[in-house]
């Protein structure tokens, strides 16, 4: 028996998972109908995919929320997990299920996959045949991942940084890469029996004044963590930043990069693809305004020419969003997809050359740390400042990067902490800036920053 | 004046709660800021160690009011915490909720400044304010 | 008496009209606030000036609106005319306003300015004391813009073509440039008490595949006609074409030669000024949709960089919009122009360069036409063609030239009929089209293309 | 069959007009089109002139109501039309209005068929079925 499949029977062995049927779930995964592999949908696609969030705790309710998702003209299906099950507190997970499924009152934030189980989550992500999205933010997502696949999820959000960094204050990195390295494996595994599972970072990080140099890092980093175990599908993503040219030579560069780091690790064969989150940032209070920031957000995702979208509600500076409130934005977004034509082709040779010089500069340091594997490199760099996500709560992260707007609202770099941003780069950037102003000032601006879309 | 502050329980909304430090480090306090996900004990334990005069709770993501049922229970646990000021802001409640009802509950769980969807400057505004009513009494 | 002045006075011998107080309005004219003049704002604003549609037949209910659009941050207010006014049938016009008083229902679209008589309209004006612009499609206006400056409307829509072309089935074409004749020099005149009135052409036309060239060209037209008489602020127009370059090129290309025809024929020194419509054509029914759709007019309109946007509302496609939707248009455009930054710089060099040589060629045509004065020649050329607007209703339109979109959505010219666009240009246009379908099948594509936003 | 079309009064919106007379012509109607801005009597007129079994009215401008009003007494004074087949579409109210409510004052006005807000082709799919309907009556 491979040590892979050791540690799978040991992860398996638990209390809330009924017996796991590998043979079973094998020929599940090699028959599962195509339409299931969101991998399959971008190779035949010829428009950008919507996909919106949302998860309740009972079966009977994430169905309905699927049926109102499949009226709206969804393209790709999601199902967010509870904060239970992300902390792998299954126990809590089962109490509040059953709590929820008792009475009228929602227990939980979301959908408990391990509870519920394969077989019956299979039945229903059958049943609408719909490729599904799996949204979590686990550090230890093994136990989960099993679960998901088995039930026909051939798409796995998430990665040891950006799962890790922006939703935890204090979980030990290390172990995060390594449990996110099994999961890796099993997708790349269940990847050579029918189209391949889709891996896809979450580059929005904190959404907060994160700038564009270390999304991209970042979502180069798992990408290649990614292909190295064998992934064969994979999506790098970022979300609305704040000014439309910075989204779009972002898109350029990180198209650009993403091709050529994974060439360079001889992986040129896997299918890399950009995913665009509608602003992930303070939302405005007024619901109608909220709804003109999610339109705009798809317009740019457009000019930004990325393969999907995922989407925002009218209700997400109040609280967790209706399915009507959901559904509309979808219907909203592929009407808006559908009579927005004539892009214009926009390139920014100038700030394209500084952000693939920072880049560059960034990934190069994090290459020549001395450590053995590019995990433990990674892991090295984040502990030393060299990556470094503004308003990360982790303890483990520097903070010492500082971030202001400029005029048009770009994200620019004034301070660099320990991140190896080139000199011409570092200048260009605080060139942009005010930078006349005290500190007092520029918290002010800091602040101001933080909420312009309100 | 010592101010501690943090986020309250699973919480790792953490924007907030550093434009939080810059705001009070620029008003002259001296700020212990224990960051997100701060349990109740937590804050107690720190306003004793430093002996501050100010907690300041930020709740965004709906929990406060699980965890501030628990505040005078716990509190009375301390000694000599009776002059300390309570405060807490945020989002205090799931989905909208009525901010009158809203600020009624929370004193009852025992703050004295409650801040719903309140704008941290506004917020330490009221804070200025309550600490000049205090002296003069 | 000057012969313009005669005129006056026989023109406002008319049974609906109040004695004309000539002097007292020239004196409200001289010391009228600043505020009122939207040329003032435009020399001032930093932004783009957000106008509503909107006329109600009662004073009281047009009041109502005022108020509505301020408390939405309203720029510049509309005073939209009812049809029967718009027609000269000004007896129809007040039987209808009395029914809409008597009655709860309203039997006019739009407020009958000649009915209400400047008296009574200049105590609304001056109340909100914001600028005002006259939107209205009348042919013989010179009764109507004299009520309007009397009342304090200092902008004017209009003019012989655009007025005309789209609103008209026989009303004779000579005399409406002659009517426009007359309402260009009594703007002209006014224009030397204080702040320029503004002058604005229609760009929208039948807002049905007109191409680029063709609103260009008219555009230019009427702007020099209007500063041939001496106006000295005018502003051009166009609105959404249904493909975001094509928009963007338009615009380029109307700034770059209205700026060069003026100076042309020695008015270098006219503000001018660029105005663009959200979408104009076939709403979407769902309202919803419409809302998307008038947001990324408002993204458009920021790209094309102009210096107005006139809005529409999510009733569109259902009637008269209510003055709640009305407002909620103007807030939401104001949120949506605030929050929208870092537009990129975008040059297509290639449609600029063929919609440049296109509007020089027909202009070249226009101004080699053998009659004496410029408005002749403009007539002329209407008359034989060389200025053909797709699906005008006047008769003495040619109605031969056919556009379609290709796949971008661009409106392309497939039949020229008798316009001389070049042959390059012309083979460059077809070159962009799918033209293998039969005539029933390019039939079916014209349908389908005026539905493209639905 | 031959239909008598146009726009009622001071109405200029062409466009459904000339699809109309692309849709009827498809149809296999000889069609007679007034084009936009035509008032009643002309379309009296041209039915008397042409000998059309149907007049089709088209009005988007929110117009109609006025003009429809005079149908009746106007038809009166015309004879031999008691066969007309009298039918009405496009937007006819100013404003939203309510279908039911339209369609009935319409019925009233001496309109067989009201399309209020009815796609062109659905419209002439009923009007197909009323001319089979009178045929089989
Ligand atoms: C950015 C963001 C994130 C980032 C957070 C990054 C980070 N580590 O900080 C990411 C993407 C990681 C994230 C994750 C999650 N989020 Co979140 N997030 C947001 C978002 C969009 C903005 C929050 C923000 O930073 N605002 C900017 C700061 C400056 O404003 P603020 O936090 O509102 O604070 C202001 C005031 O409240 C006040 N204030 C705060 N504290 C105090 C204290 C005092 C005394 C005073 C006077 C004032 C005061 O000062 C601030 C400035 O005025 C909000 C929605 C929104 N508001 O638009 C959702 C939101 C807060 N998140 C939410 C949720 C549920 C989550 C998740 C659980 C998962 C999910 N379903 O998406 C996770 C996990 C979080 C966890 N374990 O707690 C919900 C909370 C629901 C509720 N309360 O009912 C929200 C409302 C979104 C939603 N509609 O679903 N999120
Ligand atoms: C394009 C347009 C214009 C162009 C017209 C160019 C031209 N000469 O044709 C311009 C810009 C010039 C214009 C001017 C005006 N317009 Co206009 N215009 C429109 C718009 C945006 C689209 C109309 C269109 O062409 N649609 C495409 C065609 C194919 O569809 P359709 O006309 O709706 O017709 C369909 C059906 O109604 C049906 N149909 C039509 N007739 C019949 C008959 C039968 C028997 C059947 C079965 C079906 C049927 O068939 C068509 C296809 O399904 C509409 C709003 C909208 N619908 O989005 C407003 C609209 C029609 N206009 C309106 C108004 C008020 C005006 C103005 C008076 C000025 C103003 N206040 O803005 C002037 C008109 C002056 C006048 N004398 O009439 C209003 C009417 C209000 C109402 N009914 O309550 C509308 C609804 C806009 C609004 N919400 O205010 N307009």
């Amino acid at each position: 028996m491979s040590l892979l499949q050791e540690e799978r029977e040991i992860i398996l062995s638990n209390e809330y998972v009924d017996n796991f049927d590998f043979d079973e779930v094998e020929e599940f995964v090699r028959n599962a109908s195509k339409d299931l592999f969101i991998s399959h949908h971008f190779a035949k696609a010829d428009k950008m995919l919507v996909q919106p969030r949302g998860g309740f705790p009972t079966y009977k309710q994430q169905f309905d929320l699927y049926e109102f998702f499949v009226e709206s003209n969804v393209d790709v299906l999601p199902l967010t997990i509870d904060s239970n099950t992300r902390l792998n507190d299954y126990g809590t997970a089962k109490k509040m299920l059953r709590l929820s499924e008792e009475n009228e009152i929602d227990m939980l934030n979301g959908y408990p996959l391990v509870n519920h189980g394969y077989r019956t989550t299979r039945k229903m992500i059958t049943n609408f045949n719909k490729p599904v999205s799996l949204r979590h933010g686990t550090p230890d997502a093994r136990l989960l991942i099993e679960t998901a696949i088995a039930s026909g999820i051939f798409e796995i959000e998430g990665g040891p940084i950006t799962y890790l960094l922006p939703y935890s204050k204090n979980f030990p990195l290390d172990k995060a890469f390594l449990y996110w390295k099994y999961v890796e494996r099993v997708c790349a595994n269940y990847s050579e029996l029918n189209e391949p599972i889709n891996r896809e970072s979450f580059g929005p990080l904190t959404a907060t004044l994160v700038p564009p140099s270390i999304t991209i890092v970042i979502q180069l980093l798992e990408m290649l963590l990614a292909l190295e175990e064998g992934v064969k599908s994979f999506s790098v993503s970022f979300s609305q930043q704040g000014s439309m040219n910075q989204d779009i030579v972002t898109g350029a560069v990180i198209k650009k990069l993403a091709r050529f780091y994974a060439e360079e690790i001889g992986c040129g064969d896997a299918a890399i693809h950009l995913v665009y989150h509608q602003w992930m940032g303070a939302f405005p209070m007024n619901k109608d305004f909220a709804e003109q920031l999610i339109n705009m957000s798809t317009v740019i995702a457009s000019m930004v020419g990325a393969d999907k979208i995922i989407t925002k509600t009218r209700e997400e500076a109040t609280g967790i969003p209706t399915p009507q409130a959901n559904a509309k934005t979808v219907a909203d977004t592929q009407y808006t997809l559908r009579i927005l034509n004539g892009l214009p082709n926009i390139v920014d040779e100038e700030e394209e050359e500084i952000l693939t010089l920072e880049v560059k500069a960034i990934m190069e340091a994090v290459f020549n740390d001395p450590a053995d594997t590019l995990w433990r490199k990674v892991f090295n760099s984040i502990k030393n400042g060299v990556i470094d996500v503004p308003f990360s709560p982790h303890i483990i992260n520097h903070n010492n990067m500082i971030t202001i707007r400029d005029a048009n609202k770009n994200i620019r770099i004034i301070d660099r902490g320990n991140v190896p941003i080139p000199d011409r780069c570092f200048e260009y950037e605080r060139a942009q800036c005010d930078l006349s102003k005290d500190t007092k000032g520029i918290v002010n601006d800091i602040i101001h920053d933080i909420g312009i879309m309100q | 004046m010592k101010v501690v502050t943090g986020v309250v329980g699973n919480d790792i909304h953490v924007v907030a709660n550093r434009l939080m430090e810059l705001s009070l480090n620029a008003r002259g306090y001296e700020v212990f800021n224990l960051g997100v996900n701060t349990h109740l004990e937590e804050f107690f334990d720190a306003v004793v160690e430093t002996g501050a005069n100010i907690l300041l709770i930020s709740s965004l993501n709906g929990e406060a009011e699980g965890w501030s049922r628990e505040v005078k229970a716990l509190k009375s646990k301390y000694k000599n915490l009776d002059d300390l000021i309570m405060m807490i802001g945020g989002n205090l409640a799931v989905g909208r909720g009525d901010a009158e009802e809203i600020e009624r509950k929370y004193k009852n769980y025992g703050f004295d400044l409650v801040c719903h969807q309140i704008d941290l400057n506004t917020g330490l505004d009221w804070l200025e304010e309550f600490i000049e009513k205090r002296k003069t009494q």
